[in-house]
C-alpha cells in the first residue's frame, strides 16, 4: 500500500512548514505595524491584502493545495466569489436605501 | 468525513465501494474542501453583516474597537498561527508513520487551542464586567473599581490627557485603568505559558505591537469619549463573529483529542492519515478565518 | 460492515434470483434499515419518511382551502390560519421539496447510474438522513408546542416579536439545512470520483447533470440559510440586533439573507425535476435526447445564475431602484435555461415513438403547467408589473405551478418511472392514468383561478376577504378536493402494486442508462460486474424481450467494464 | 364596506385603472401576455400534435432523425433573450415613473400599525382613511410602528413596503373620484386581512373643503361622537370590542367604572387615570389574560382627543352601539 501512498500524496518538508511559518508570523507583525499609520481609507485595503497573503500561505502549503488537484483549489476559490456577490449586492443596495433610513433609530435600547 | 473504517489489524483498508485508495483519499479530500466551502459562505454571512454595517456606519466600529485588545488580539493571532505550523506539521508525521512526533504535534496544537480559548476567555470576561455586550445585554457600566481589561496599554498611557475634557461617565473607566495594567499582565502571561514553547515568540511578537501603538493614538481620544448611536451594533458583530469561530475552536480540539485516540489505538501504524488530513484542513481554515477576524475587529482606524 | 464485506467478495450477487436476494432481503428487521449504508435503502427510507412529510403538507393545505371557502371564519381562527399556512409552507419546502428528489430518487438511481456500488460517502449519507429526522422531529415539535406563524420566511421583525414557537421550527429548519447540504456534497463527490469507465462528463445521464448542477446550490447557498436562522434565532434569545430595527438592526438585511439562499432554494427543487424530464421524454419517445449538450449547460447556467437574482424577492421592500434594475435584468437571464430545455424536450419528441406510459403523462404534463409556471415569471421579474403582482395569489399561483406543477409533477412521473426498479413490482396502469388526469384537472382549477384573483389583488396569507374574491376562493378550494382525491387513488395503486404488483423486469421501459442493467429489484452490491458506460441515451441498442416482458441490451457486453468480475 | 369596483369593472385580468400609472403597467402586463399566451399555445400545439402524429404503434420504432441541431438551438436560445431584453426595458422604464413623484406631489404621512392605518395630513389630522384630491400626483410618506407592513392600492397598481426605522415613500395621481380598496400586502400578524383602508378619491375641489371640515371634529362634535371618531379611526377598534367579545385586547364593554384584573393578580377601578395611563403606558398595568403588546400612544393622541375617548367610554352602551360608518 506504501508505493500507492506516494503515488497521490504530498509531503510537506520540515523547512518548508518553518518557512511558511516565519512568513506568518512576519505577516502578523506588518499587520498591526500597518493599522497604526493612518492612510485614511487605505488602512483598511492595506491590511485585506496582508490578510490574503496570509491566508494564501496558509491555503497554499499548510493545506498543500500547490500540489493538490487543481479542482480542490477551485472549489474553494468558488466559495469566495459567492461569498464576494453576496456581500457586493448586499452593501449596493444597503449604501443605497441608507438615505431612508432613521439615523440612530433603536427604540428598543432604551435611549 | 472520510469514508474509512481502518482498523490497525486490517490495515489500510479500502472501502467496499471503492477501486483503491488513491479513489477513496481523493474522495475524502473533495468532500472536505466542498465541506470547507461551506464553512466559508457560513461565516460568510457574518462578514457580510460586518461589511453593511461597517460601511454604513464606521463611526460605531471607530468607536468599538477601542474597546478590544490589540495585544490579546495580536497573541492569539500568533498562538493560531502556531497551532497551523504544528497541525501542518502532524500531517508529515502521519504520512511518514512518526507516531510518536504526530503525538507530540497533536498535543501542541491542542495546548495552542486551549491557550486561545484562554485568553478569549480573558477578554469576554471584561466585556461582560462592563456590560460591553451584544445589543439586547449591552448595558455599559464603567465602574470606578474594576479596570476595563481589555482597553490597555497605549490607549490608558493617555487618559490623563483626555481626562480633562471627558465627560464624568467614560472619564471613571480611564481612571481606573491606571492599575489595570498590571492585572492586564498577569491574566496574559497565564494564558501564554499554557504553550510553554512559544511563550517567548509571542512576547518577542508583541513588542513591536505595543511601540507602534503607543506612538499613535492621541486622535482617537475623543472618538471613544462620544458614543455613537447604535454602538451597540459593534459588540453584538463582535461577540457573534468570535463566538461562532469560538466553536469552530472547540469543535477543533474535539477532533484532535479524536485523532489522539487513533494513535494512541494505532490507527495510523498504516501510514493512513487521510483523518489527521482532513481534520488539519479544517483547523487551517479556521485560522484563516481568524486572520480576518484579528484585522477587522481590532485593527480598526 | 466488516460482513459486508465477505459479502462483496464471493457471491456475485447479480447472479442470484432477484426475488430471494435483493437490496431489500438483505438484512432483516428495522435496525437493518435504520443504520444500513446501502444507498438504496437510505433512498427508500427516505422515500418513506418525504412522502409522510408531503402528506402532512397536503392536509394543512386542504384545511386551509377550507377555510378559505367564505370569507371570515369558516372552520378556524385568524391565528390558526395563520399558524396553518406557515406550517404547510414550512414542511412543504424545508421536510418535503427540499430534500425531495435528489434525497429520495437520487440517493436510489445516482449510484446505479454511475454503475457504482454506492455513493462515495456513505456514513454521510446515512448521516445526512438522521439529520433529516433530527431536524424534521425538532420543526414537526414547534407545531406542538405552539406552532408558527410567521409565514415560511420568518421575516423580521415579526418573527422576532411573535411568541410563537419561532426558535424551534428555524432550529429544526437549520438542522435540515445541513442534511441538505451533505446530501449535495456527497452527490458531488460521487459524480467526480466514481463515474464508470467510459461515462465523460458529456456521457453522463443528464439526471446525473441535474443532481450535479443542484448540489452545487446545496452546498454554495445552504449554509447562509444556516448563518441566516442562527442569526434569527440569536435574535430572539440573545437580541443581536442585527435584523431586529429596535435594537438597531436592519428588517431589509434580513430578506437579503433569506433570499441569497431561498431563490437558489427553488432552483434546488425545479432542477433535479427537469433532471427527470429529460430521462422520461427520451425513454418514452424512444428517441435519443435532442440537444444533449445544451440542456447539460443549460442546467449548470442555471445553479449559477440562480446566485444572482435574489432580489427579485424585495422589488417593493424599499431597495433601492439601482438594485432593483439590476435583479430584474439578471432575473429574466435565468429564464432563457429554462426555455431552452423545454424546447428541447419536445424536439426529442420529433419523429419518436410515443408511448402514453403513466410516467410520460406526467413529463407532458410538466411540459404543460411548466409552461404556465414558467411564463408567468415574466410578469413577475418585470419591475412595473411585479409592483402590482407581489404579495398577492398570483406570486402564489405562479409558485405552485412551478414547484407543484413542476417539481412535484416530475417527482410522480419519477416515482412511476423507477417504482419497477425500486420494488420489483409493476403498478396498474389504468389506475395510474386515471390519478394523474384527477391530479391534472384538480391542479389546474386549484391554481389558476389564484392567478386572476392574485391580478385582481387579493393579497397573499389573507384569512379574510372581500366579498368579490369568493366565487375564485370557491373554485380553487374545489380544485384541491379533485387534487386530494387523485393522490389518494395514486397512494391507493402503489401500496396495491408492492403486495399484488406483477414481477418487474429489468428493464421495463427500454431505457439505456445503467440502472436499468441490473435486476429489479438491485441486488445489494449493485452489479454483477465492473460496469462501463456508453451513450445513455442510445435506445437503439435495446431490444424487447418477450421472454423477460422487459427490454435487453443487443450485446450485453458493450456495458462490462473490461476489468471484468467485481469484488 | 366600500364601493369596491367588482372585477367587471376592470378587464378579465386587472382591476379598473383608477391612477395615472396604471394603464402603462397595464399595457406591459398584455404585452407579456401576448408572448406568453403564444409560447404556451406553440409549446401545447407542437406537444400534442407530436403525441398524435409520433404514438407508438406496434412494431414500429422510432425514425431516425439527427441528435442535435446547432443552428435551431443557437435560435430557440436566441429568440428569448431577444423577448425577455424588450420586457425588462419596458418593466424598468415603467418602474422609473413609479419610482419617482413629481416635484409638486401633495404630502401625506402614513403609518402602519397591527392592525390599522393612519394617514396624517399636512394640517396634523389623522385619519384611518385614505382621502385624496383627484388629478393631483399624492406622496406617501410611510412609517410602521412595529413590523414591516406593505401599502397596496390595486386600482392604483402600486405596493410599497412599510418597514419600521425607515421612511418609505410611494407617489400616485387618481384619476377618477370614488372611494376604492387599500389592503397590507406584507403579512403581520392576526389582523393581516382585515387591515384594510379606504382610499377616497374627492372630485375637484371638495378635498380641501372636507379636510377642513374633518379637522376640527374636536369643536364640532359633542365628545362622545368625537371619542367615537378616534376610537375607530385611531386603530383602538382594531384589538378592543365594544360588544363584549375579546380581541387582541380586553373589550371596552361597560368598562368604565368597573373594577379590573390586571396580569398581576390585583384589581383595579376604571376611572379617568386607569384609561389615560392604560393608553399612554399600556404596559404599566396590563388585563390579565392579554399580552403586553398595545403601543402606546404618548405624543400620538392630544390631551383632548384622551378626553373624548373617556367620554366615550363613559357613555351608557346605547351610544357606544350605534354606527360603524
Amino acid at each position: 500500500m506504501s508505493d500507492h501512498e506516494n503515488s497521490f500524496v504530498h509531503i510537506a518538508s520540515v523547512k518548508l512548514l518553518l518557512v511558511v511559518w516565519i512568513g506568518l508570523m512576519f505577516g502578523t507583525w506588518l499587520t498591526v505595524a500597518a493599522s497604526n499609520v493612518d492612510l485614511g481609507p487605505l488602512n483598511i485595503w492595506i491590511g485585506l491584502g496582508i490578510a490574503t497573503a496570509k491566508a494564501t500561505l496558509v491555503a497554499l502549503f499548510y493545506m498543500h493545495l500547490r500540489w493538490d488537484k487543481p479542482f480542490n483549489a477551485f472549489v474553494f476559490l468558488a466559495a469566495f466569489f459567492f461569498l464576494f456577490l453576496f456581500i457586493g449586492f448586499t452593501m449596493m443596495d444597503t449604501a443605497h436605501y441608507q438615505v431612508h433610513v432613521i439615523p440612530g433609530y433603536s427604540p428598543g435600547m432604551g435611549g | 468525513m472520510a469514508g474509512h473504517a481502518t482498523t490497525p489489524q486490517e490495515g489500510l483498508r479500502v472501502d467496499h465501494h471503492f477501486e483503491n485508495a488513491d479513489q477513496q483519499y481523493q474522495s475524502a479530500k473533495l468532500g472536505m474542501w466542498v465541506f470547507l466551502a461551506t464553512e466559508i459562505l457560513f461565516f460568510g454571512g457574518l462578514f457580510v453583516a460586518y461589511a453593511v454595517y461597517r460601511s454604513n456606519h464606521p463611526e460605531v466600529f471607530i468607536f468599538g474597537h477601542h474597546f478590544l485588545d490589540k495585544n490579546l488580539g495580536a497573541l492569539n493571532t500568533i498562538i493560531l498561527i502556531c497551532s497551523s505550523l504544528t497541525a501542518a506539521w502532524a500531517v508529515r508525521a502521519a504520512q511518514l508513520k512518526q507516531i510518536g512526533l504526530l503525538k507530540l504535534m497533536l498535543v501542541l496544537t491542542m495546548l495552542c487551542a486551549f491557550g486561545f480559548m484562554g485568553v478569549k476567555a480573558v477578554e469576554y470576561n471584561a466585556k461582560w464586567k462592563h456590560g460591553l455586550l451584544w445589543a439586547g445585554s449591552y448595558d455599559p457600566h464603567l465602574d470606578h473599581d474594576e479596570p476595563i481589561t481589555e482597553s490597555t496599554t497605549d490607549e490608558e498611557l493617555q487618559v490623563p490627557g483626555a481626562e480633562v475634557e471627558a465627560e464624568v461617565a467614560s472619564q471613571a473607566q480611564r481612571v481606573g485603568d491606571a492599575d489595570l495594567v498590571e492585572s492586564e499582565v498577569v491574566s496574559e502571561s497565564t494564558v501564554v505559558d499554557a504553550p510553554t514553547d512559544r511563550s517567548n515568540i509571542a512576547s518577542a511578537a508583541e513588542g513591536p505591537t505595543g511601540l507602534a501603538g503607543a506612538g499613535e493614538h492621541g486622535p482617537d481620544e475623543h472618538a471613544i469619549d462620544i458614543e455613537p448611536a447604535n454602538a451597540q451594533t459593534f459588540f453584538s458583530i463582535y461577540f457573534l463573529m468570535t463566538g461562532l469561530h469560538g466553536i469552530h475552536v472547540l469543535g477543533g480540539i474535539g477532533a484532535f483529542l479524536w485523532l489522539l485516540w487513533c494513535a494512541q489505538r494505532g490507527d495510523f501504524a498504516t501510514g493512513h492519515f487521510t483523518r489527521v488530513d482532513m481534520v488539519a484542513l479544517y483547523w487551517h481554515v479556521v485560522d484563516l478565518i481568524w486572520i480576518y477576524l484579528f484585522l477587522l475587529l481590532y485593527l480598526i482606524e | 460492515m466488516a460482513e459486508a464485506i465477505e459479502k462483496s467478495v464471493g457471491a456475485g450477487p447479480g447472479g442470484s434470483d432477484p426475488d430471494t436476494d435483493n437490496y431489500l432481503t438483505h438484512g432483516k428487521g428495522v435496525l437493518s434499515w435504520l443504520f444500513t449504508l446501502d444507498h438504496k435503502r437510505i433512498g427508500v427510507m427516505y422515500l418513506v419518511a418525504i412522502l409522510g412529510s408531503f402528506f402532512l403538507g397536503g392536509v394543512f393545505a386542504l384545511a386551509l382551502r377550507t377555510e378559505l371557502w367564505t370569507p371570515g371564519q369558516t372552520i378556524m381562527t385568524a391565528d390558526t390560519y395563520n399558524k396553518m399556512f406557515t406550517l404547510h409552507g414550512a414542511v412543504m419546502i424545508f421536510l418535503f421539496i427540499i430534500p425531495g428528489i435528489p434525497a429520495t430518487l437520487g440517493n436510489f438511481v445516482l449510484p446505479l447510474m454511475l454503475g457504482a456500488k454506492d455513493v462515495a460517502l456513505p456514513r454521510l449519507n446515512l448521516a445526512s438522513f438522521w439529520l433529516w429526522l433530527t431536524g424534521a422531529t425538532v420543526a414537526v415539535a414547534s407545531i406542538i408546542i405552539g406552532a408558527v406563524d410567521t409565514g415560511w420566511t420568518f421575516y423580521t421583525p415579526y418573527s422576532t416579536t411573535t411568541t410563537t414557537a419561532v426558535t424551534a421550527m428555524t432550529l429544526g429548519a437549520f438542522i435540515l439545512g445541513f442534511s441538505s447540504i451533505f446530501t449535495g456534497l456527497n452527490f458531488i463527490v460521487t459524480i467526480h470520483k466514481m463515474r464508470p469507465e467510459g461515462m465523460t462528463w458529456f456521457r453522463m445521464p443528464l439526471f446525473l447533470w441535474g443532481i450535479y448542477s443542484t448540489a452545487i446550490i446545496q452546498v454554495l447557498a445552504t449554509p447562509v440559510l444556516g448563518i441566516t436562522l442562527l442569526l434569527l434565532v440569536a435574535e430572539r434569545t440573545l437580541g443581536v440586533g442585527i435584523f431586529d430595527p429596535s435594537l438597531g438592526g436592519d428588517p431589509v438585511l434580513y430578506q437579503h439573507f433569506f433570499w441569497f439562499y431561498s431563490h437558489p432554494a427553488v432552483y434546488i427543487m425545479i432542477l433535479p425535476a427537469m433532471a427527470i424530464m429529460s430521462e422520461l421524454i427520451s425513454t418514452f419517445s424512444g428517441k435519443h435526447i435532442f440537444g444533449y449538450r445544451f440542456i447539460a449547460w443549460s442546467s449548470i447556467a442555471i445553479a449559477l445564475l440562480s446566485f444572482l437574482v435574489w432580489g427579485h424577492h424585495m422589488f417593493t421592500s424599499g431597495q433601492s431602484s439601482l438594485t432593483n434594475m439590476i435583479f430584474s435584468a439578471l432575473t429574466f437571464s435565468v429564464a432563457i435555461p429554462s426555455a431552452v430545455k423545454v424546447f428541447n424536450w419536445l424536439a426529442t419528441m420529433y419523429k419518436g415513438s410515443i408511448r402514453l406510459a403513466a410516467p410520460m403523462l406526467y413529463a407532458l404534463s410538466f411540459l404543460f403547467l411548466f409552461a404556465i409556471g414558467g411564463l408567468t415569471g415574466l410578469f413577475l421579474g418585470s419591475l412595473s408589473t411585479d409592483i402590482h403582482l407581489h404579495d398577492t395569489y398570483f406570486v402564489v399561483a405562479h409558485f405552485h405551478y412551478v414547484m407543484f406543477g413542476g417539481t412535484v409533477i416530475a417527482f410522480l412521473g419519477g416515482i412511476h418511472y423507477w417504482w419497477p426498479k425500486m420494488f420489483g413490482r409493476m403498478y396498474s396502469e389504468r389506475w395510474a392514468q386515471v390519478s394523474a388526469l384527477l391530479v391534472f384537472v384538480g391542479f389546474n382549477l386549484t391554481f389558476f383561478t389564484q392567478f386572476v384573483m392574485g391580478s385582481h389583488g387579493m393579497p397573499r396569507r389573507y384569512y379574510n376577504y372581500l366579498e368579490k374574491f369568493t366565487v375564485y376562493h370557491q373554485a380553487s378550494t374545489v380544485g384541491s378536493y379533485i387534487l386530494a382525491v387523485g393522490f389518494l387513488i395514486m397512494a391507493g395503486y402503489l401500496l396495491h402494486s408492492l403486495v399484488a404488483g406483477e414481477k418487474a423486469p429489468a428493464n421495463p421501459w427500454g431505457a439505456a442508462t445503467l440502472e436499468w442493467e441490473t435486476t429489479s429489484p438491485p441486488p445489494y452490491y449493485n452489479f454483477a460486474h465492473e460496469m462501463r458506460a456508453g451513450d445513455p441515451y442510445d435506445l437503439d441498442a435495446m431490444r424487447w424481450d418477450p421472454a423477460t416482458g422487459g427490454y435487453v441490451r443487443k450485446d450485453p457486453s458493450s456495458v462490462l467494464a473490461s476489468s471484468g468480475e467485481a469484488g | 364596506m366600500a364601493a369596491a369596483p367588482d372585477p367587471e369593472d376592470g378587464s378579465f385580468w386587472m382591476p379598473p385603472q383608477i391612477s395615472t400609472i396604471a394603464s402603462n403597467v397595464d399595457w406591459l402586463f398584455n404585452f407579456i401576455l401576448a408572448i406568453s399566451v403564444f409560447f404556451f399555445v406553440l409549446i401545447v400545439v407542437v406537444m400534442v400534435v407530436f403525441v398524435l402524429k409520433y404514438r407508438r404503434r406496434a412494431g414500429e420504432s422510432a425514425e431516425a432523425s439527427p441528435n442535435h441541431n446547432l443552428p435551431l438551438e443557437l435560435t430557440w436560445t436566441g429568440i428569448p433573450v431577444a423577448i425577455v431584453i424588450v420586457i425588462f426595458f419596458f418593466g424598468f422604464k415603467g418602474y422609473l415613473d413609479m419610482a419617482t413623484p413629481p416635484a409638486n406631489a401633495y404630502e401625506i404621512m402614513v403609518e402602519g400599525q397591527k392592525w390599522n392605518w393612519s394617514f396624517t395630513y399636512p394640517n396634523g389630522y389623522v385619519d384611518a382613511n385614505l382621502h385624496v384630491p383627484v388629478d393631483r400626483p399624492i406622496q406617501l410618506v410611510m412609517s410602521s410602528a412595529d413590523v414591516i407592513h406593505s401599502l397596496y392600492v390595486p386600482v392604483f397598481r402600486i405596493k410599497q413596503d412599510v418597514v419600521p426605522g425607515r421612511y418609505s415613500k410611494v407617489w400616485f395621481e387618481a384619476t377618477e373620484p370614488g372611494e376604492y380598496d387599500l389592503f397590507c400586502a406584507e403579512y403581520c400578524g392576526t389582523g393581516h386581512s382585515d387591515m384594510l383602508a379606504h382610499v377616497v378619491v374627492h372630485p375637484p375641489g371638495e378635498f380641501e373643503a372636507w379636510l377642513e371640515q374633518a379637522s376640527n371634529f374636536l369643536e364640532t362634535m359633542s365628545p362622545v361622537d368625537a371619542g367615537r371618531k378616534l376610537f375607530q379611526v385611531r386603530g383602538c377598534m382594531q384589538c378592543h370590542s365594544l360588544d363584549g367579545t375579546a380581541k387582541t385586547g380586553p373589550t371596552l364593554l361597560n368598562i368604565f367604572g368597573h373594577p379590573v384584573t390586571l396580569s398581576d393578580g390585583t384589581t383595579v377601578i376604571a376611572d379617568e387615570n386607569y384609561i389615560r395611563e392604560s393608553i399612554l403606558e399600556p404596559a404599566a398595568q396590563v388585563v390579565a389574560g392579554f399580552e403586553p403588546v398595545m403601543p402606546t400612544f404618548q405624543g400620538r393622541l392630544k390631551d383632548a382627543e384622551i378626553l373624548a375617548i373617556i367620554e366615550y367610554l363613559k357613555a351608557p352602551e346605547g351610544a357606544t352601539q350605534e354606527d360603524n360608518s
